[in-house]
């Protein structure tokens, strides 16, 4: 029986890029203070302020739930729950669930935004009519725009000063190699422990961002939160190529991803100094920020045929 | 020397299997063996979650939890 | 049959990159320009001026070497060719005669400095001191710094205005991705088309750093060089795994090696924000420029239990 | 719908192997088959470098040469 390096009982994480075992409570205990380290250090929240936390379901946001749900208390926060459904079969409708009942067992407001109520079409709906059209576009396209557009607006009219999505160390040091590889410097500039405010943009946090994706696993194995652990259809391309690189890496080299975050975070500030700074507009069809004259999601949905039907997510009654 | 016999189950698939491994093989030794990284999986022992550093016992009941879900 | 996009003849090669398809006289035209476009961008080499090339026998560095003297001939410079015998049975030993023949084929004046005769060991003979003393580091390591460091100093004692080496694309966007995973400011700072001049340096220069691995093996295949195709007994550990991962990403997404050079040459200048400059000084063993006490060879070479041998590298006779 | 036989030799490995592909294989599906990635080689049909989106024929002789040598 291996041991833990802290206090002896029996170990259930090696830690290997910090050369320590960890039992349950020292793991739990640890991922707390990077948390709340996180949100000291670089200033994430303010007591008082009104915090919108994007959950799906899965561990790594039901972990953030649980670790903000405890933060906000003591630091007189208030939290709200969003979920965007995408709408993906056999995965999304089983992971809604989880969510809601997370929230309500915490006591959270949760709110619900569909793709299906917002843009007349599910996820797999798009996909089939991507491929009907040959758009040579990927599932994760589509999904990742219109639920990041969605999810700022949401937090929005909801109110928020904050939102907070639960991307962990795996999430953002994949972002960064992708961004790399695809040698996007607007992307690249954006990732970081929160985004700036911008006109129309809920500034977001992004509290987990500093511990790897397997120790946000066991944390919310360890503590029993109810999770959806299951894999996304569309998975796949470029974005599993570089994940199973980084795995393999760091299998191999333990703290490789800690370097590649470390290294980006040095040359973040040097970023702006070529990124050029964008004026921001509103799209002219649905009024959501935009640097161009029709925002991203609204250009996406006229490549399908589709359009925007609703301009208001939130209505007093969809909690 | 005789070897060790465990039983293996994959969160998600269907059938246990049973294999053989050479006594004082580790978790991680049987994880290479199937070819699994230890980044991306959590492993349970007879239902607790451990190190992938630990030897095995005959008999053991390894299950394997993949946690990498998202896209 | 497919045709070559240019001029309809058999195709040789599909640059999946470019979306071109190019028949054997027009890859190796094609080469040949971004050779010359590479020297007249990043000014490589000014009229009159001494060139030395590392020459190992492989398809890079002889391609280098024909590119080189042609370019030499009409640019009225002087071209040596310097070839490190590092000691590895059964592939150095293989690859030193066909850089031999290849330059005397030329008419090229070529030096040969050994590890053997320098440091009174081979790099096997290294290997084999580092495995027993436990020292964790790998042969690339020995090799890398002390063939390095000699061909500088033999380039500075041929009176050598600039050091050729055969870098291909794929390797420098391996180094990048190396430096990015080991958050190594200073190597990557380093890196890029030349090296600029300091004190003790003979500035480097990587003609072939624009052109993929694929087509300098092509060039040199398709013009009938001869040269050295075999597998360097000591690959392994991250160097490969890095560049396995560029190859599937490359071979499944074309142009990504390129779109990694791009991000990086335009980082680089911002680099020199976060890099500190440091001071050039002798090292007190060796003579050989360092920032330390103790040039990095030397103190490899203490580590073995070996020392340095000759001062010098080069002697009249040794041609 | 017969398969073509082709006899496929890697330079560096001693033996040459006989497959059978279906009729409008490629080279680029050969290689697939093979795990080879095509960034890593060249390959010679016949004796003459093609493109790997050539189709084989059958009695090809394929011949794969690495060339990536370096560390």
């Amino acid at each position: 029986m291996l041991k833990c390096t802290f206090c002896g009982r029996r170990a259930a994480y090696n830690r290997r890029y910090a050369g320590v075992l960890l039992c349950d409570r020292c793991l739990i205990k640890s991922v707390e203070k990077r948390f709340r380290r996180a949100i000291a250090e670089h200033k994430l929240l303010s007591p008082g302020e009104r915090v919108a936390v994007a959950v799906s379901g899965g561990k790594d946001s039901i972990a953030a739930m649980h670790l903000l749900v405890e933060h906000c208390g003591r630091k007189n926060c208030e939290l709200v729950a969003i979920t965007i459904d995408e709408g993906i079969k056999g995965y999304r409708d089983q992971s809604l669930p989880i969510a809601r009942e997370n929230a309500k067992s915490l006591g959270i407001e949760h709110y619900v935004v569909s793709f299906k109520r917002t843009f007349g079409a599910t996820l797999d709906q798009m996909v089939r009519r991507a491929n009907a059209r040959k758009t040579e576009l990927n599932p994760c396209t589509y999904c990742g725009v219109m639920r990041r557009s969605l999810l700022n607006q949401a937090a929005r009219e909801l109110g928020a000063d904050k939102l907070a999505t639960a991307h962990n160390l795996d999430d953002e040091v994949q972002a960064i190699m992708l961004n790399y590889v695809r040698a996007d410097f607007s992307r690249l500039h954006r990732l970081g422990p929160s985004y700036p405010p911008r006109e129309g943009f809920v500034p977001r946090i992004k509290p987990l961002r500093e511990i790897p994706e397997k120790e946000v696993a066991l944390y919310a194995l360890l503590r029993g939160l109810e999770v959806h652990l299951a894999v996304c259809p569309y998975t796949g391309g470029i974005h599993t190529e570089i994940r199973d690189f980084l795995n393999r890496i760091e299998a191999n080299h333990p703290n490789s991803k800690f370097m590649i975050l470390r290294m980006f975070d040095r040359l973040k500030p040097q970023l702006a100094r070529i990124v050029p700074e964008f004026e921001m507009r509103r799209c002219k069809n649905c009024g959501e920020p935009t640097s161009a004259n029709i925002c991203k999601s609204c250009e996406l949905l006229k490549e399908l045929g589709l359009r925007r039907l609703r301009k208001t997510l939130i209505s007093p009654k969809s909690s | 020397m005789t070897c060790i016999k465990i039983v293996v189950k994959q969160v998600g698939k269907r059938h246990k299997r049973e294999l053989r491994l050479a006594p004082h093989a580790t978790i991680a030794d049987l994880l290479r063996k199937l070819d699994q990284n230890r980044e991306t999986i959590v492993v349970r022992r007879n239902g607790k979650i451990v190190v992938e550093e630990e030897r095995l016992s005959d008999g053991d009941l390894i299950e394997i939890l993949p946690i990498v879900t998202g896209g």
